[in-house]
């Protein structure tokens, strides 16, 4: 069976590499069609995307959608979508940004306590959705994209003079008190510019994640669900208890989408902290098929891609042609990877029957030998 | 059949078919009555606070603006689920609406626009096919990725084909497209200022019934009354013809459909291009009626919305109708300075929370009771001691109602028995 | 490995400018255009090299960082960025090139080698606020935000200061079309129309709409109104073609010259003195003023300057919130 | 019609080889054969539902090729499958008119011909009902209402009766009788031989996808029909001796449950539910699907919330608790629906091997999966329980049904449980693994394993028990002897037609007499026990 493993690896690589294959053509297509030479185009990007400070930005960039993927990817493992990492990551980080501005303890105590907000807030915002899917039987796909729209607005209130927030200087930008310096989170002195040490959280998280769901008894259960919700409920498992904590482990990861950004880069909340990466995780959690490694991959190529797509404006280029670039990889990838996976299935269908066969055959030859 | 000689009584009674055929379907009295029943609240609240915007014709009239495009949605949606494809894509078959209809219109005419945008959903609809019906991928995951690559399409296209040549002249930009004309509104004459006449004098409920009357009647733009037009044809298509049978057969039992010699791939086939195509009119009634040009983010989400809506009305579209409905109304009103109008608000949900609480403890969810109560205590103690709501709650006014309408009702609506799930030719056994 | 920088150097000679824009960039009928103006005036002045890249909806500081770095690094002198976005970015930037000369528009950056040009939006802002008090008909008139953010806010108040001191009975209507992270209050003009058919609704006859791309919606809205008034923004909307049909109507605009405060900077650093702090380019030094295409404040032109007068004199503080 | 030379593969299998087959216009022609030996695979082809590999399909002497269901109804081929094929949320109309709808329409033309037909074959079908609201048999004669629309001359019935109770069978078959007269022919596949023969002209045999032969039903007998089946001779559940004790296992008392439809409706499902089965007792519960033994089982796993009652698992109370902590107490399951309750179908076999007891050795070490012990025991399980497979990595799905049950009931007995409910243990497994499993019950039962056994296989049903109890419409509403019963008088109790304790060998369906009141028969057991077999 060895070799049936071997094979759906290599499958499993085949889907992604076939889809960024087809996703780079269509892209070529587009830039033809549109007037601008393509190759070169890809070739900018390449070497661009290769340089040190480039994989500087990618890492760093990296490190945020990692978070955010992996957030995504424990819902997905068992089923449920959860659509508002948006609003939770952001809930989180302003809270945890309004707690770091108003205190200053050592850095030692104040960044677990900023990083604890923010996972407790996470938490709790995907938490009522959970709630609300087992005891009202609201999706939670709905119910998500409502908490989204109400996180903004909480924040739009809350982050005001008067309230959390606190006006500049010039009078254009709000946000949270500034985190003291003595909680900025550690970087790597690379050059030219650092790697946000918040990498190694994420590599933490990825490693919990993968080993949670692969050697534990809790994982085990959340996969169980993921895979069949009625033979969970069969074998034990409370599936409703499932769906409330994991939608409370999909926050809280959620919760520490932000905290690269607001340890590392900005060290506080304001208008223009980043929106929408929860939807970009939703992308990659998809392209690296939930699993730790593809979540990692998938989140150095978006970094690469954007990375690379700036400097094609640079050049001439239009940068928006990332956006198109980055749909296609996705919907190709979907596609690729249920092809291959039904593809899959029916190969190991086939071969059980082939090798059932030939064992049946070779009994019968026995028999027919020792009755001889 | 035969050997019915029983001697005990059936101890346990099977369940009591529902009439004929529906169980939550409303019969059109009970709609009107619900109606009048919505209005009459609301002309009371209007009436003890002072709150005169709530039922007057503009803000209905800007309801109906508001509701139309995520009606439209929301019937896309309804048409593939319908046909058992979850189309959470609706929201990209949106954007490409508002993109190809802003891109024909200004060139051409709007009509034109109209038709361009509702291809363009279409394309959408079948990108969403393919990948769903054809290559079996999980529903809400193609759509994701649609709406991805609908939202890096447009963005692209746009900085090129908007922000140069005669475009730019006409006021084009990379976010922006040049204005179209306007499709025509119409408004029907005397009845209008004869009703704004009535509202004017504030009686109760009077007043209100011509508020609402005058708000639907005046102008209106022809492209809303083709919306209204594909509600009922909906209607009519999905529920009295056997095209529509056999369109809801594929969600309900596609196995079931297949082994009747139904073509369930065509049948999901058209019905998600046909969801797109609707999501896609939604997006061009943004682009060409509500305002004259494509914005990048003029969607706003309001793809999903529809969705909500959707599910709200049960995957009918008479439910479906009074969702969008309500979504326009609680947009309307938070843009039309919603704050006073909001808070007046508060005092319904006051009274229906009660309400509940009431029927509640009757019914010895004390559980249940006391939350209701609890919190309609708290929304009175908000009402009183407040005299405005600020406006970041207004926003989130239509995303609060969802989220508690859907928690009263989520239980007792029934989507289509096999939406969502994969169906592969000849999985039936 | 190699850092996509490190070959780079700038050839001396001729000069080089970068620009940063906010999201809509060049085209957008708006301030960045406003920019872009500056820069060509500089450019065809100086016969200057430009270089100009955009942000996009969505970005991390460290994207901005990245435009501003690699325009540095280009050998671009000064670099511009466009809109307060920008502040964080262009601080940490301008410590790491002290060489380099940056602008910042919008905002106040803290390092030594910016020129930080601002604008006082509610210096402007009150102008249109007395020019709609003197033409509304029973003093009911209104303000459409798109976004809640302090920089329209500074707009709100000046409006409304410049109306109430005018007319001390009128009544201001003020609206926010989206709240917070949620900028789609800037780009949804069917929001702006039913936010402005409201107050028209309530009385109002002049509507002032600060609120970017949504602001069409306000006007076409006004458009519909007899009698009714629409003030636009940010640059001379009675000329955006895409506006011509109601250009009538549009009895003025605010705008800030930001082609001004940009071509101030580029003219220094070619002067070799280049502009470093706070330049604040205020009513007085028409940094920001009223447009007057089609003569519709003609009638009320000497108000309007005695309260010109007053702020620049000091008489009039205008307030920056509300 | 005639079907020549047909071959069918599937991915690793042959469902199909060389099959002819000749039927003849306004017989009953029944086929048998063992599970999975191609019979509904043969029909699917000649309904046009599958495409064969090779050979040819001749209808009236006029080669005929069909590529969809269409093209066969439009040659007046009809088909009722094994399962049943409606949506429950369409009413009777919408499931009959539908892709016919150019026949009569889909209104009252529609409505008046369904009732023509209903009325004249004395069906009983209203048009307008959910289907939802339907019960089993019901159900089927909408199915068979179904092809008389659509004015099908050959019908085919794939396994009609196996929910039907024997009344209803009698019922089935007088339709099939009137159709036949009429002129129409009739394709009937069935396990049950005795029916076989009492119904069919001409019968076809067929074994591991080839015809084997034909038999004349007038000429043959049940055993010589089996033996040509399946090569061999015929299994029995037969249990010979009794190994029940008077220690009790499992006490079952006025258990209650109801349910919420969507509109909220409150209804009863399961009403005064009350036994007990000892150590080392096998208790059967017969009952047309749907009286609420799903709901039993759910309820003694814990999956649904009890409404009343007590349920007392070895001495302990149990009536609370989760799910979870049954199953580590000795709870074991062959559930009804493998694919949905049993397996996890695209995880490998060891993975399977843990689903249930995740929580217990050698599954796992505290909180953590212990992998090495799991695929050993996966290899164990394998081994000892003769499931067919290369390797424990492969998918759950690419075994078959049989293997897969196989799978199932060693898992189950691997953690040596003290109460195993098995619900239709042997269903769709073919004969081979249909004898071990039973072996393997009654192994288990003489060491004093309690057994809760629910079953369509009447002969299973009674085979096995020790102790027979009749469930209807949510009630135990009889009790009987399964030294004693038949499978005629067992069925007319499963209709509800006879109630209490079942007793004389030739006892008319009414036997009253010996009946208390249904809820009082359900609290005590005349008979514990059952020594005296
Ligand atoms: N769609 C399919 N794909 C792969 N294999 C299939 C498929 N359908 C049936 N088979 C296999 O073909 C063989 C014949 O199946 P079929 O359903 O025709 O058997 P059957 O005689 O009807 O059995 P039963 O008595 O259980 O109904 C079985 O081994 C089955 O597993
Ligand atoms: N639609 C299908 N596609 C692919 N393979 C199928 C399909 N249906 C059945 N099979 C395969 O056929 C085999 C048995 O499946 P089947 O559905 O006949 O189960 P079953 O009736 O429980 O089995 P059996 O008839 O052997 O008891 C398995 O290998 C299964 O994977
Ligand atoms: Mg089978
Ligand atoms: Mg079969």
């Amino acid at each position: 069976m060895k070799k049936i493993d071997k094979e759906r690896l290599l499958l499993g690589i085949a889907a992604p590499v076939l889809a960024i294959v087809v996703a780079f053509l269509v892209t070529a297509l587009v830039l033809a069609a549109t007037g601008k030479e393509p190759f070169s185009a890809f070739g900018i990007m390449f070497d661009y995307g290769m340089k040190s400070d480039s994989q500087v930005y990618i890492l760093n960039k990296a490190t945020t959608y990692y978070l955010a993927g992996l957030a995504v990817a424990v819902g997905f493992r068992m089923n449920l979508f959860n659509i508002g990492v948006d609003g939770q990551y952001r809930l989180a980080a302003f809270f945890a940004a309004a707690v770091g501005g108003a205190l200053t303890l050592p850095g030692a105590l104040q960044i677990p306590l900023i990083i604890l907000t923010a996972v407790i807030v996470g938490a709790m915002w995907a938490g009522i959705a959970g709630v609300l899917k087992v005891t009202r039987g609201v999706s939670e796909v709905v119910s998500t994209i409502m908490l989204n729209a109400i996180a903004t607005a909480i924040i739009g209130y809350l982050l005001q003079q008067g309230r959390l927030g606190h006006l500049d200087e010039a009078g254009t930008k709000i946000s949270t008190n500034p985190i003291p310096e003595s909680s900025h989170f550690f970087e790597f002195p690379t050059t030219p510019s650092p790697v946000w040490g918040f990498i190694v959280i994420a590599v933490v998280a990825g490693v919990a994640y993968w080993f949670t769901l692969s050697r534990t008894r809790f994982g085990f259960d959340l996969r169980t669900v993921g895979q069949s919700g009625s033979a969970a409920e069969a074998s034990g498992v409370d599936v409703k208890k499932m769906v409330v904590t994991s939608m409370l482990i999909s926050g809280a990861v959620a919760g520490l989408v932000g905290m690269p950004t607001l340890l590392n880069d900005s060290y506080e909340y304001s208008g223009d902290f980043p929106v929408g990466i929860g939807f970009t995780g939703i992308a990659i959690a998809l392209l690296g098929r939930n699993h730790p490694v593809g979540i990692a991959l998938g989140a150095l190529l978006w970094g690469f891609l954007e990375r690379g797509t700036g400097k094609l404006e640079f050049e001439g280029y239009d940068k928006e042609i990332v956006g198109v670039i980055q749909g296609v990889i996705v919907l190709c990838v979907v596609i690729a990877y249920e092809v291959v996976r039904r593809y899959g299935l029916k190969r190991q269908q086939s071969k059980v029957g082939a090798e059932l066969a030939a064992q049946a055959a070779a009994r019968n030859n026995d028999q027919q030998e020792v009755s001889a | 059949m035969s050997a019915t000689a029983t001697s005990t009584p059936p101890p346990a009674a099977p369940k009591v078919s529902g009439g004929k055929g529906g169980r939550t379907r409303l019969s059109f009295p009970v709609v009107l009555l619900i109606i009048a029943g919505v209005l009459l609240a609301l002309s009371a609240v209007r009436a003890i606070t002072g709150a005169e915007d709530v039922t007057s014709a503009g803000q209905i009239s800007a309801a109906l603006a508001m509701a139309v495009p995520i009606g439209l949605a929301g019937l896309g949606g309804l048409w593939a689920e319908r046909a058992g494809v979850v189309n959470i894509g609706l929201e990209g078959m949106m954007i490409l609406g508002t993109f190809f209809g802003a891109w024909a219109g200004w060139q051409t005419n709007p009509w034109l626009g109209v038709l361009a945008g509702v291809v363009g959903g279409m394309l959408g609809g079948l990108l969403h096919a393919i990948a769903t019906v054809t290559f079996g991928v999980d529903h809400i995951i193609s759509g994701i990725a649609i709406n991805i690559l609908a939202l890096g399409f447009t963005t692209y296209f746009a900085k090129l084909w908007f922000n140069s040549g005669e475009a730019a002249a006409k006021g084009g930009s990379p976010k922006q497209s040049p204005p179209a004309d306007d499709i025509t509104s119409v408004t029907i004459p005397g009845l209008s200022d004869w009703l704004h006449s009535i509202e004017k004098h504030h009686w109760f409920f009077v007043s209100d019934l011509a508020g609402v009357i005058g708000g639907l009647v005046t102008n209106v733009s022809l492209l809303t009354i083709v919306a209204i037009v594909l509600f009922v044809l909906t209607f009519f298509v999905l529920w009295k013809t056997s095209f529509g049978l056999r369109l809801r057969s594929c969600g309900e039992n596609p196995v079931a459909a297949e082994s009747l010699g139904v073509n369930v791939y065509t049948y999901k086939y058209i019905a998600v291009i046909v969801s797109g195509g609707m999501a896609g009119l939604g997006g061009a009634f943004l682009s060409l009626v509500t305002s004259h040009i494509y914005n990048e983010g003029q969607t706003g989400g309001r793809g999903y919305i529809g969705l909500a809506a959707m599910i709200f009305g049960n995957w009918r579209p008479g439910g479906l109708a009074m969702g969008a409905g309500l979504f326009g109304f609680a947009d309307a009103l938070q843009l039309r300075n919603g704050g006073e109008s909001v808070h007046a608000l508060l005092l319904l949900l006051v009274v229906v929370l009660a309400v509940l609480a009431a029927w509640k403890l009757y019914r010895k969810s004390f559980v249940q009771g006391v939350v209701s109560a609890v919190i309609a205590a708290a929304v009175l103690v908000w009402y009183l001691g407040t005299d405005t709501v600020p406006t970041e709650f207004v926003s989130a006014t239509p995303y609060i109602v969802t989220l508690l309408v859907l928690s009263l009702s989520a239980q007792r609506l029934r989507m289509p028995k096999a939406d969502g799930m994969r169906y592969r030719k000849g999985q039936g056994k | 490995g190699e850092s996509s920088t490190e070959s780079s150097g700038s050839d001396k000679g001729k000069m080089k400018i970068g620009m940063a824009y906010d999201v809509g960039g060049r085209g957008d009928n708006s301030f960045n255009d406003s920019a872009a103006r500056g820069l060509d005036k500089a450019k065809s002045e100086f016969g200057a090299e430009t270089k100009e890249l955009t942000a996009k909806t969505g970005e991390t500081p460290a994207d901005r960082e990245q435009r501003l770095e690699s325009l540095a690094e280009g050998g671009y002198n000064p670099v511009v960025a466009v809109g307060f976005a920008y502040k964080d970015a262009v601080d940490k930037v301008a410590a790491k090139y002290p060489k380099v000369n940056f602008g910042l528009v919008d905002s106040v950056a803290t390092a030594k080698n910016v020129d930080s040009i601002v604008f006082t939006e509610e210096q402007g802002s009150y102008l249109a606020g007395v020019a709609a008090a003197l033409k509304s008909k029973d003093g009911q008139v209104g303000f459409i935000g798109g976004v809640d953010l302090p920089l329209i806010k500074k707009f709100a108040a000046g409006f409304q200061q410049g109306v109430l001191d005018t007319n001390p009975k009128a009544k201001v209507q003020i609206q926010y079309l989206s709240t917070g992270s949620d900028l789609s209050g800037f780009g949804s003009p069917d929001k702006g129309s039913a936010a402005a058919k409201g107050m028209l609704d309530k009385g109002a006859d002049v509507i002032f709409a600060a609120a970017g791309g949504s602001g069409a919606g306000s006007i076409e809205a006004v458009a519909g109104k007899k009698g009714a008034w629409s003030i636009g923004v940010d640059s001379d909307q009675a000329l955006d073609p895409s506006l011509a049909k109601y250009k009538d109507t549009i009895m003025t605009s605010v705008v800030k010259n930001v082609d001004g405060g940009v071509y101030d900077l580029v003219k220094s650093v070619k002067d070799g003195k280049p502009l470093t702090g706070t330049q604040t380019y205020t009513l007085a030094k028409d940094g920001v003023s009223l447009t007057t295409t089609g003569d519709h404040i003609k009638d009320i032109q000497t108000k309007l300057d005695e309260a010109k007068k007053k702020i620049a004199d000091g008489t009039i503080k205008v307030k920056t919130t509300t | 019609m005639e079907l020549r030379g047909i071959t069918k593969r599937f991915p690793g299998v042959v469902a199909n080889h060389d099959i002819d087959i000749t039927v003849r216009r306004g017989t009953v022609h029944a086929l048998v054969g063992e599970n999975g030996a191609g019979k509904s695979t043969l029909m699917k082809i000649l309904y046009g539902m599958q495409k064969p590999d090779e050979g040819t399909i001749a209808v009236d002497g006029e080669q005929v090729s069909f590529h969809n269901p269409g093209d066969a109804i439009a040659r007046g081929i009809g088909m009722v499958h094994q399962h049943f094929m409606l949506a429950d949320y369409l009413t009777v109309l919408e499931n009959v008119v539908l892709g016919s709808e150019k026949l009569y329409g889909i209104g009252d033309r529609a409505r008046a011909k369904i009732k023509e037909i209903s009325d004249s074959y004395g069906l009983g079908v209203r048009s307008d009902a959910m289907v939802e609201d339907l019960g089993v048999a019901d159900r089927q004669r909408v199915e068979i209402l179904k092809v008389l629309y659509r004015g099908a001359r050959t019908l085919i019935l794939d396994e009609p009766t196996a929910v039907l109770v024997p009344q209803e069978v009698d019922a089935l078959f007088d339709n099939l009788r009137e159709l036949k007269a009429e002129g129409l022919t009739v394709i009937f596949i069935s396990h049950k031989l005795g029916e076989v023969l009492s119904v069919a002209d001409e019968i076809t045999v067929i074994r591991r996808g080839t015809t084997v032969g034909t038999a004349d039903p007038k000429s043959t007998t049940t055993k010589q029909l089996a033996e040509l089946m399946v090569g061999s001779e015929l299994p029995s559940p037969e249990t010979r001796e009794s190994t029940v004790t008077d220690v009790p296992m499992l006490t079952v008392d006025g258990l209650r449950l109801s349910a919420t439809d969507p509109d909220g409706v409150v209804r009863s499902v399961l009403d005064g539910i009350g036994f007990t089965i000892h150590k080392g007792e096998v208790l059967g519960i017969a009952g047309v699907e749907g009286n609420g033994q799903s709901e039993l089982v759910d309820a003694i796993m814990g999956m649904r919330q009890l409404d009343a009652g007590v349920l007392t698992l070895d001495g302990a109370d149990i009536s609370r608790t989760p799910t979870r902590k049954r199953r580590e107490d000795g709870m074991g399951v062959i559930p009804e629906d493998r694919h949905r309750h049993g397996l996890l179908l695209e995880a490998p076999l060891w993975e399977n091997r843990i689903l249930g007891h995740v929580t217990e050795r050698p599954n796992s070490k505290g909180a953590f999966l212990d992998l090495k012990g799991a695929r050993a025991d996966t290899e164990r399980i394998v081994r000892e329980y003769d499931v067919r497979t290369p390797g424990i990595d492969v998918t759950a799905a690419s075994l078959s049904g049989g293997n897969q049950q196989k799978l199932i009931v060693g898992r189950e007995m691997s953690h040596d449980p003290k109460l195993l409910i098995a619900a239709h243990p042997t269903r769709g497994v073919d004969v081979g693994a249909q004898a071990q499993i039973w072996d393997q019950i009654r192994e288990a039962r003489r060491e004093g394993l309690a057994v809760l056994l629910i079953s369509a296989d009447l002969d299973e049903l009674i085979g096995l028990s020790d102790t027979l109890r009749v469930m209807y419409r949510g009630r135990l509403v009889a009790d009987a002897d399964p030294a004693t019963i038949t499978p005629e008088e067992l069925g007319s109790a499963m209709t509800g037609a006879a109630t209490g304790h079942l007793e004389a060998p030739d006892a008319s369906p009414a036997s009253e007499d010996a009946a208390p009141d249904g809820a009082d028969s359900t609290d005590t057991d005349p008979r514990n026990g059952g020594e005296d077999r």
